[in-house]
């Protein structure tokens, strides 16, 4: 667990932020300028706030009131800065075995990060012929080598094509499931954060606008997520089954969900999002349809949130549902509070 | 040709100094002329002759140069005169024991593991006097590798005075209440000590003739004397 | 200034004038060459290099007899120049020149290095904004190595202050004309009792080289604050 | 027109590109690594490929056969870099008007751009102190200002935030609309090639691997989309009437799309883009549904997509459609080629 | 070697060992004071930073008298080296520190430009990496300025191998054991027509350096390359 406090003035701007990062994935997420790197870099201890309280797992990091500033390099944190930060006279295989020497062999091995990473092949390369994903992946791989207590992330996945990003955003996943490896992950990006969060500090001008589980706070339009694809809902789910047309049966809460094949196997927990926009509301249940998911529900609130649109607040047997529908069709269903509707899903939409 | 007010420029080698500075400025009072005085080792004075350099007058401290510079008709031949003369001598520190005789004395046992200093025996005028004088007295042939040789004949006092040496062979006029006379080099065990003269065949001819007397009248004599130096 | 006797004041401001000018005048030289050997492979660099190094390597006394006999108005170059009217032997300009040769290595090394150290992807980029090269030099380069021409313009001016075998023996030692500090601290040394006044002198060097150097940093500090801060 | 033929070998990898953009804003697109910014490097004249034949509206900027090789500065091209090189010793107003001195005064006024892009207040600080995405925000600002013939973009918006990149994205398309400058873009992101290309020009290892309008490159899977939601038709459209329950109605080739408002006003052309994975398919016409757009079709084609889902492509009204939908829908529904569909669109999936 | 005579075999060799000697044996103190002045603020480093640039600003002579009274057997220091059994007067090693400190102006100089223009970035992305300060400077700090380091060593070799005043004022003139190329050649110039001894030797010296300088250039573009390319 982590616990931040911050206080600090940068010129015009003044950053007073406090929050609790439990064990998981915890992503800072605001807008450009809203903070989120000078938050990292205190983390980490590269900046040095009039007022700052760090404790990571009991371990008082930073506390100014105590004069404790523990140095950086005893810190143990992982750190993928913002713009790389690549050691250019070294190659990308010594970049990568940079933290080898000063930190504890660990459970992260070269082998495994230069082929997750994809970065065999360029291991001889001198930094500066890497292409600009190219350096970012360097940059990840050097930091998770560090056997870091936990990894502090800063946009690292924004130079990436989809395909990598694809790849790599489980792995952050994994790192922490799997090795406890505590997450703090800066991003612009409505889908990492969903598809990692544990917990979501909203960053807005330098403090803290909104924190907590994932569902939560995306559950409700915001300005920080003016994409109106962010809102939806986030549901805890168990592989069930695997059909053999490559489809996937989840438990969700006391429902079911088809969804495109996953790799987790039967019994694997898994977050499936089903975003507002993706859920078609019906008054009677839909025949003929090629969508496969169709959950019956209630309607628990209507919320406006265009001058077109409505937010339409469900309750359904796999958890609460979001649905975003036209003011005209809210009319020509006529649905209000209690109404009873269908939830029509496709699959295709879904990803576990 | 030129004019009286025209400063003339005397090249002279730097350990005239204080003497030079005394009768130029008698020199300044009585006839009214200004000197310039550019003071500095003979053969960085020679050379800058031989490339033209605006002097009226040179006096140097040893006759290599001066020969040189006649050899090459720089200098109005007829002018040169010796106009004075030095004496070579062995000094020890102030608190060293009484003077030697230098015929029965062993200087390569007195200086032990030390080093005797004098200027560079093959190219300084004084380091070349002391070796003639060394060789004289059949002490060279020992003492050679125990000598330390300075650019200069100053910094040759000065490491005795600073204790780093036993002794120096210097120059009489380099005498200095920090140190003593250990003994006076006979005249005869090296060649003449003297200080040529000679008015430059391109400069202010009158004037410096004029001057090169006045340097050879009794009462500027007298100056020399003041300082150390005798006259031929 | 009644601390300082008329001769010291005139051997202290000839000495500060050489050294400023000989500081100020082979700057853009300096700047050119090491910009040279910085960024173009040309025929005869290594020469160049090499030539620009001599001063150094080369006891005082050889660089003032080489500089004599080519600028000594017998010399090649010294006797072209006169007929223009330029003397450089036993004026005050020869020493500036003496001075400006001996420093001059130090000037170049500090300059080509800070122009190593620029991201070449900056002037790259000028030069996508329609800077042609020259602006590019002006605009980019230019105030990135500013730091570098600061610290070999005052390893310059230090030089220049404590310069003493080059320029004794290609300019004399003429008081008024050519007597620098160094050199009379020197004819100071040759005399007896002349300890006492070398002492004073060298200790105005140290406090002109000293004001320099501060006064360099100072303007450092300034400059990497309205820079960095 | 952009003429462009470049070949060069890189250590092991090897560029060998030939592409026209015309008139209008082309998109790179391609994985990391792929070549992308080694093109954008020989465009601009900053690399020297052994063969490079470039041509801008008749101009020639490199003919390697013929030994021309127009200076970068004589070129007049706007470079947006993927990381910045902003130049520290100058404050961000120098840094915005630095181009200025060498180019003729043009259309783009500073005071325009730091509107647009939200720097006024950043003007006289220094560019240390920005942040990532303020950092960014500048280099665009000082690539426009200095009155480009065409405009260089190396993934421009990667660092930027969601809020950000909407205000930006359409301001690329109005520089080529009202300005005619035209504009080469390398991004990873679909949404941006969608909202921007009129040509894509898609990468694979340092080749061409497809070119052209984007919704014929777009239509069909391919390696270099991963990421299913990337499949979907782009279809041109007339802004046609604006509904008082904010809805605007557009006219699609024969047929009628009702989308969120849009800003635009009637008669205007946009274009909207239509992703597989938004679209169901119905046998009969569904009713009580909260999609409003509901569309007859033919099955003009089926097409493999992944182990549980194909891609169908329509015929209908408003030009061709594609939909994603699982092979057990397509059982279900018995659905073939020739068969008539419905398709049904919701309408806050669009955005026009 | 029977193009050189044995004089001047030794007179070679003494130079050089001296130069390489002065040059390797100042590195480390360079590195350090060069550091220091980049990056800490303390109590007296204008003091300190003024000291390191004496040598340049005083006439060499000076600087040779101060180090003979430092470090002379009667001196401060000198005489509690001599109690260690250390020597410097009079023997090539006070040769060897004449060097050095002459030489040592230069080499701050230009390390401490290239420790300015690191970017600290990298030094903090390292210590996040779990570097302690020290490994830090080891790794990154120091092979980043190897460029600098490469151009003070070779400042300090070239002005090591011309140092004329100061070596000859601390540790004389004695063949075999203080002789080094500079006061040999001044020895040859202070005699009518000795220029032609002068020439040979200013030759040698010439060839020396520019070999050093040669090889530094081609050391510095195969890090540069293996770095760069
Ligand atoms: N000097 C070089 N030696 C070897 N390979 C090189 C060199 N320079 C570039 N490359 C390789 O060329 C390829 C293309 O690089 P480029 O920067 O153009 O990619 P990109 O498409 O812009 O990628 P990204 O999206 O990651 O920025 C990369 O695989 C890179 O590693
Ligand atoms: N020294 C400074 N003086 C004034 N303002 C500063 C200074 N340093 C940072 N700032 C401001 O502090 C704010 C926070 O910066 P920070 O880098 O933490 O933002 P961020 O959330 O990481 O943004 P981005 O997503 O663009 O990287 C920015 O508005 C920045 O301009
Ligand atoms: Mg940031
Ligand atoms: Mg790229």
């Amino acid at each position: 667990m982590l616990e931040v406090s911050l206080q600090h003035r940068l010129g015009g701007f003044t950053l007073d932020a406090e929050f609790t990062a439990p064990a998981g994935i915890t992503v800072l997420f605001g807008r450009s300028g809203s903070g989120k790197t000078s938050i990292v870099n205190s983390i980490a201890g590269l900046q040095q706030p009039t007022q700052a309280r760090v404790i990571l797992n009991g371990d008082t990091l930073s506390d100014t009131t105590n004069g404790i500033h523990k140095p950086t390099h005893a810190r143990r944190l992982g750190y993928i800065f913002q713009e790389g930060r690549l050691f250019e006279h070294l190659s990308v295989r010594d970049n990568l075995r940079y933290g080898q020497r000063f930190n504890p062999a660990g459970r992260l091995g070269l082998a495994d990060i230069v082929e997750l990473l994809g970065i065999g092949d360029l291991q001889h390369r001198n930094i500066r012929t890497l292409s600009g994903g190219e350096k970012q992946r360097v940059a990840i791989g050097r930091a998770l080598l560090s056997q870091p207590r936990m990894l502090l992330a800063d946009e690292p996945l924004a130079a990436l094509d989809k395909e990598r990003k694809a790849e790599l955003l489980p792995y952050f996943k994994h790192l922490n499931d799997s090795l406890g490896i505590p997450v703090l992950y800066v991003t612009h990006a409505t889908d990492e954060v969903l598809q990692l969060a544990t917990t979501v500090i909203v960053m807005d001008d330098g403090k803290v606008a909104r924190q907590g589980e994932p569902s939560l706070v995306f559950a409700q339009p915001s300005a920080a997520f003016e994409d109106s694809r962010d809102i939806g809902s986030v549901l805890d789910a168990t592989v069930d089954q695997h059909h053999d047309d490559g489809l996937t049966e989840l438990q969700v809460g006391a429902g079911r969900l088809l969804v495109p094949e996953t790799a987790s196997t039967t019994g694997t927990q898994v977050r499936v999002r089903i975003a507002a926009q993706d859920v078609l509301l019906a008054r009677s249940r839909p025949q003929g349809l090629s969508a496969l998911n169709v959950l019956s529900g209630t309607i628990e609130k209507l919320e406006p949130h265009s001058s077109s649109s409505v937010i339409v607040h469900l309750a359904s047997p796999v958890g609460p549902l979001v649905a975003r529908i036209t003011r005209r069709s809210l009319q020509n269903l006529g649905l209000e509070q209690g109404t009873n509707v269908f939830a029509i899903i496709k699959t295709v939409a879904l990803e576990a | 040709p030129a004019n009286q007010d025209d400063p003339i420029t005397v090249f002279a080698a730097s350990s005239l100094q204080p003497v030079l500075e005394e009768v130029a400025e008698v020199y300044a009072i009585t006839n009214g002329q200004r000197i310039t005085l550019s003071l500095a080792g003979s053969s960085t004075l020679a050379r800058q002759i031989e490339q033209g350099a605006p002097a009226d007058l040179f006096i140097s401290a040893n006759r290599g140069w001066m020969d040189a510079l006649a050899a090459k008709n720089l200098i109005v031949e007829a002018t040169r005169v010796d106009v004075a003369a030095n004496r070579l001598i062995l000094i020890s520190r102030a608190q060293n024991p009484a003077p030697i005789d230098l015929s029965g004395f062993s200087l390569a046992t007195a200086l032990g593991d030390q080093r005797l200093a004098m200027a560079l025996v093959d190219a300084v005028p004084a380091g070349i006097y002391g070796k003639q004088a060394l060789k004289h007295l059949g002490l060279w042939e020992a003492v050679a590798p125990s000598i330390a040789q300075t650019d200069n004949v100053r910094a040759a006092l000065r490491l005795v005075v600073r204790g780093e040496s036993p002794y120096a062979i210097v120059y009489a006029t380099d005498l200095d209440p920090r140190v003593r006379v250990a003994a006076i080099f006979p005249d005869e065990s090296h060649s003449p000590i003297r200080y040529p003269a000679a008015v430059m065949a391109g400069g202010n001819v009158e004037a410096a003739v004029d001057f090169l007397k006045f340097l050879q009248r009794d009462s500027t004599r007298e100056l020399f004397h003041k300082h150390g130096f005798t006259t031929p | 200034m009644d601390w300082l006797s008329a001769a010291e004041w005139s051997i202290v401001s000839l000495s500060m004038k050489v050294a400023v000018l000989a500081t100020l005048l082979s700057l853009p030289f300096g700047i050119f060459i090491a910009y040279a050997l910085a960024r173009w492979e040309f025929y005869g660099k290594q020469l160049l290099n090499g030539l620009v190094h001599l001063p150094l390597i080369l006891p005082p006394v050889v660089t003032g007899y080489l500089l004599l006999v080519t600028f000594g108005t017998q010399g090649v170059i010294g006797g072209w120049l006169a007929e223009l009217g330029i003397v450089l032997a036993f004026r005050w300009t020869g020493a500036v020149l003496a001075a400006a040769i001996m420093a001059f290595p130090l000037m170049v090394r500090a300059i080509r290095l800070s122009i190593e150290a620029v991201d070449l992807h900056l002037e790259q980029a000028a030069s996508t904004l329609g800077a042609p090269p020259w602006q590019v030099f002006r605009t980019i380069t230019l105030p990135l190595i500013l730091p570098g021409i600061g610290a070999g313009a005052i390893l310059a001016f230090a030089k220049a202050i404590g310069e003493f075998g080059a320029t004794i023996t290609f300019v004399s030692n003429i008081p008024g004309q050519t007597q620098t500090l160094p050199t009379a601290i020197y004819t100071f040394l040759q005399v007896p009792d002349g300890e006492g006044g070398a002492l004073r002198l060298v200790i105005i060097s140290i406090v002109i080289a000293m004001s320099a150097l501060l006064l360099s940093e100072y303007i450092a500090r300034r400059v990497a604050q309205s820079v960095g801060g």
